[in-house]
């Protein structure tokens, strides 16, 4: 199946449309790393404008969880449903999905610009070339970063770097924002930006899955937040 | 009910407990000694007819013994690599936890069996071509083929999460034996210095019967060794990957399955 | 873009930002090759005969040495992950980069050979039969190597591991291109070589592109 | 050759069976190998079953024990 379902993609997904609700659910995903049992009966279910926050002690398997949900890695049980279908052989789950993680996926060869332009092209087969470079520089932007836009990623301060990270998430259009600790390593500024994309996002309808190692009770996304926590086991 | 249906529940059972660890480890537990007896019968009767019944090759004398050993332990190398492919696409493609296993285990009693009939092959050429090693067709593939046993064996260890190293033995095992009949008829262009095929030739075999019957029976008694030697090993790699559970434990502690 | 195209041109656009990695598998490759004649007596005609086998082990120590690298800063800045899980075909984007990366590699190796086939000597009308080989090998040289760099690539030092892995692999090739030159040097017919290089070269580009798929699915994790 | 039947008795020169026909070293390390091999495979599977179930017995008493001594 991991050989197979990745074979007959067709890239043509439409993605100008965004069902008026979406869901994600899971249902009993379990995941283990060598011995260890991270969790297991692992049950979740939000729909539009909700936001996941997922919590636990380190280790715990926050980021095993969130890598299961983006599709990387997959769980041993259960499944996956985004919008009443098998989330994992779903090409429109796939399209929906945007996944930021500690690894930035940024090349340091390239600019910030052409950086942004691979995933806009990853994503789309707009061809309307006039129209794609605006919605990459309103990105930048958005973000506070324009003025880098012709700086390699490599010259960028690691907090710009996340800055152009998350402008992914704006190039395209994702429902599903799938964050493993977004607030790392970013300035204050930064940070509120960011929570007013999130809370930008949930208002039009859109589904958050975050970690976050501290309380978001002071956060604008508080109020459109559900916690799931994982809680360790003692592994047998 | 009809037979063909019987078959096919049969099957789809014997399957499905097979691909449950721990129905593996109560079923081989009688199944491997039949193998174990199954091999050494049939390779007593094989000794027996091939070093005191069948009469002296006339142009190799009594060095065409080695034969004995050495076709069925080459045959039986490539075989164990076919199995271990076939198992290791299962695995991957059904994600069978058993099918793995196989994979793994099958993995070092290949790789013996192609040393076997490396060394054996060697130690036969020495009286017959005059040296131990020629370039020969056969013998250069058995020593890519063990390379290739030895490259599985190598990706298995080299990773730490089992899971992750048992899937990726299972692939290469894949593409490895879609490479294995190119490797072969590569390597047949390249020497041909070998005499040609005796057994399966054309026009049935030009063995005479008193060479026949004991290659057969050492053949298909180390067909029985693979299956004793795999359930052997199959059934501690089972324990470890099991240990933490609670059949495994109480079996530990002298309690019967 | 579809992604084929898109990989190709990301993957030169790459490539011809970090020069390095254009020099180098050349820079390899004619070294290993100039190392032969120094540890063998100089004698023309034994460098002409061995010249075919020694540029072909020096392409295929070229190219080994040059997948190491292939996915590995993907894997380290994160965009292999996001490969793993965007809507578009995994296999096609890594045909993709394979196919940018032979164009460094090995395009790059064969349109050198007839320089080297010069140093050792070998006449102008089997110059032609090793640069076709090697324009036909070396693709699939590429294709196949990029599974076992697909396998090892959250290795620390996955190297010598994909040397051990992939190199047994790369022998029919080797032989069927290597022997060509052989053929020509009696004057025989090398035609049925090149077809079975083509068979492989078929083989390769249809199905190493899920191999080295499924490879890094099995081993992103 | 060793052995020749006659009237349903067989008849042994061990000392001749044993030459092999001046392949003695050639026949007797081939058999003698895969033998040796084979074994490996048997002894050492089952050598290492028993202690297999020996380490996880110990490992569940190192748990209970550790259980009971917690508070």
């Amino acid at each position: 199946m991991v050989l197979i379902n990745s074979v007959f993609c067709k890239t043509k997904v439409n993605l100008t449309l965004m069902p008026s609700t979406q869901a994600i659910s899971a249902k009993n995903l379990s995941c283990t790393r060598g011995d260890k049992l991270l969790f297991e009966n692992l049950n979740f279910s939000i729909v539009s404008g909700e936001c996941l926050h997922v919590t636990g002690e380190n280790g715990s398997g926050k980021t095993s969880l969130l890598r299961i949900i983006a599709g990387i890695n997959r769980s041993e049980t259960g499944e996956l449903v985004w919008n009443n279908e098998n989330a994992l052989v779903n090409l429109s789950f796939f399209a929906a999905c945007a996944y930021i993680a500690h690894k930035d996926g940024l090349k340091n060869e390239l600019t910030a610009i052409e950086n942004l332009r691979y995933y806009q092209q990853l994503e789309s087969n707009n061809s309307n070339s006039d129209q794609n470079e605006e919605a990459l520089d309103e990105a930048l932007d958005r973000l506070k970063i324009l003025q880098c836009a012709d700086l390699s990623a490599q010259q960028l301060s690691f907090g710009q770097r996340r800055r152009l990270a998350f402008a992914r998430l704006l190039v395209s259009n994702f429902s599903l924002w799938i964050l493993d600790e977004p607030f790392t390593g970013i300035d204050k500024n930064g940070r509120a930006l960011i929570e007013e994309l999130c809370v930008e996002h949930l208002e039009k309808g859109g589904v958050i899955i975050l970690t976050h190692h501290q309380s978001l009770i002071d956060s604008p996304i508080n109020a459109y937040r559900k916690e799931l926590k994982l809680s360790e086991l003692d592994g047998s | 009910m009809n037979p063909f249906t019987s078959i096919w529940t049969f099957l789809s059972t014997t399957y499905h407990r097979l691909g449950s660890p721990r129905e593996f480890y109560r079923i081989s537990r009688y199944v491997t000694p039949v193998f174990g007896f199954l091999f050494l019968t049939l390779s007593a009767l094989g000794a027996y007819f091939g070093l005191f019944v069948a009469p002296a090759d006339y142009q190799q004398g009594d060095a065409f013994r080695i034969l004995f050993v050495h076709v069925p332990v080459a045959w039986m190398s490539l075989f164990v690599y076919v199995v271990m492919a076939v198992a290791g696409a299962i695995g991957l493609i059904w994600r069978m936890k058993m099918a793995f296993v196989v994979t793994i285990c099958s993995a070092p009693i290949g790789a013996a069996f192609t040393a076997l009939a490396l060394l054996t092959g060697s130690i036969w050429g020495k009286p017959i071509w005059g040296t131990y090693w020629v370039w020969d067709a056969r013998l250069t593939s058995e020593l890519i083929l063990l390379f290739l046993y030895f490259g599985i064996m190598a990706v298995y260890y080299a990773f730490e999460e089992r899971k992750t190293a048992e899937k990726a033995a299972a692939l290469l095992s894949v593409v490895g034996v879609v490479i294995v009949p190119i490797i072969h008829y590569s390597v047949e262009w390249w020497s041909s210095l070998h005499q040609g095929v005796t057994v399966f030739a054309e026009g049935g075999p030009k063995m005479p019967p008193s060479m026949l019957l004991p290659l057969a029976f050492m053949a298909v008694g180390f067909m029985f060794f693979y299956g004793y030697a795999l359930f052997l090993t199959m059934r501690n790699r089972v324990l470890i990957n099991e240990r933490k559970s609670k059949w495994v434990r109480a079996l530990a502690m002298g309690e019967s399955i | 873009m579809n992604t084929l195209t898109l990989y190709f041109r990301r993957e030169w656009q790459l490539m011809f930002r970090n020069t390095s990695s254009l020099i180098q598998p050349l820079t390899f490759f004619i070294i290993i090759a100039l190392l032969f004649p120094f540890s063998l007596p100089a004698e023309n005609a034994l460098l002409q005969r061995i010249g075919g086998g020694v540029i072909w082990v020096s392409a295929v120590l070229a190219t080994l040495l040059s997948l190491e690298s292939m996915f590995h800063s993907d894997y380290h800045d994160g965009t292999l992950e996001q490969m793993l899980i965007h809507p578009r075909s995994l296999p096609l984007a890594m045909l993709g980069k394979a196919l940018a990366h032979w164009t460094a590699t090995g395009l790059v190796l064969s349109l050198f050979s007839p320089v080297l086939c010069l140093t050792f000597n070998i006449p102008s009308d089997q110059i032609w039969v090793l640069f076709a080989g090697l324009l036909l090998g070396t693709p699939s040289l590429t294709l196949i190597g990029a599974i076992g760099a697909a396998l090892t690539v959250t290795l620390r030092r996955g190297g010598v591991l994909i040397a051990i892995i992939i190199l047994p692999l790369y022998i029919p090739i080797l032989i069927f291109g290597a022997g060509m030159l052989t053929q020509a040097t009696q004057g025989l017919d090398v035609t049925s070589q090149l077809y079975a290089l083509a068979a492989i070269l078929t083989l390769a580009l249809t199905l190493s592109p899920f191999a080295i798929a499924g490879a890094l699915r099995v081993t992103i994790n | 050759m060793g052995s020749c039947i006659s009237n349903g008795r067989i008849n042994m020169n061990w000392a001749e069976f044993f030459n092999m026909g001046g392949y003695a070293f050639e026949v007797w390390t081939s058999w003698g190998l895969t033998l040796l091999v084979l074994l490996w495979f048997v002894i050492i599977p089952k050598h290492r079953n028993a202690r297999i179930k020996h380490e996880i017995k110990r490992q569940i008493a190192r748990e209970t024990r550790l259980e009971n001594t917690a508070p």
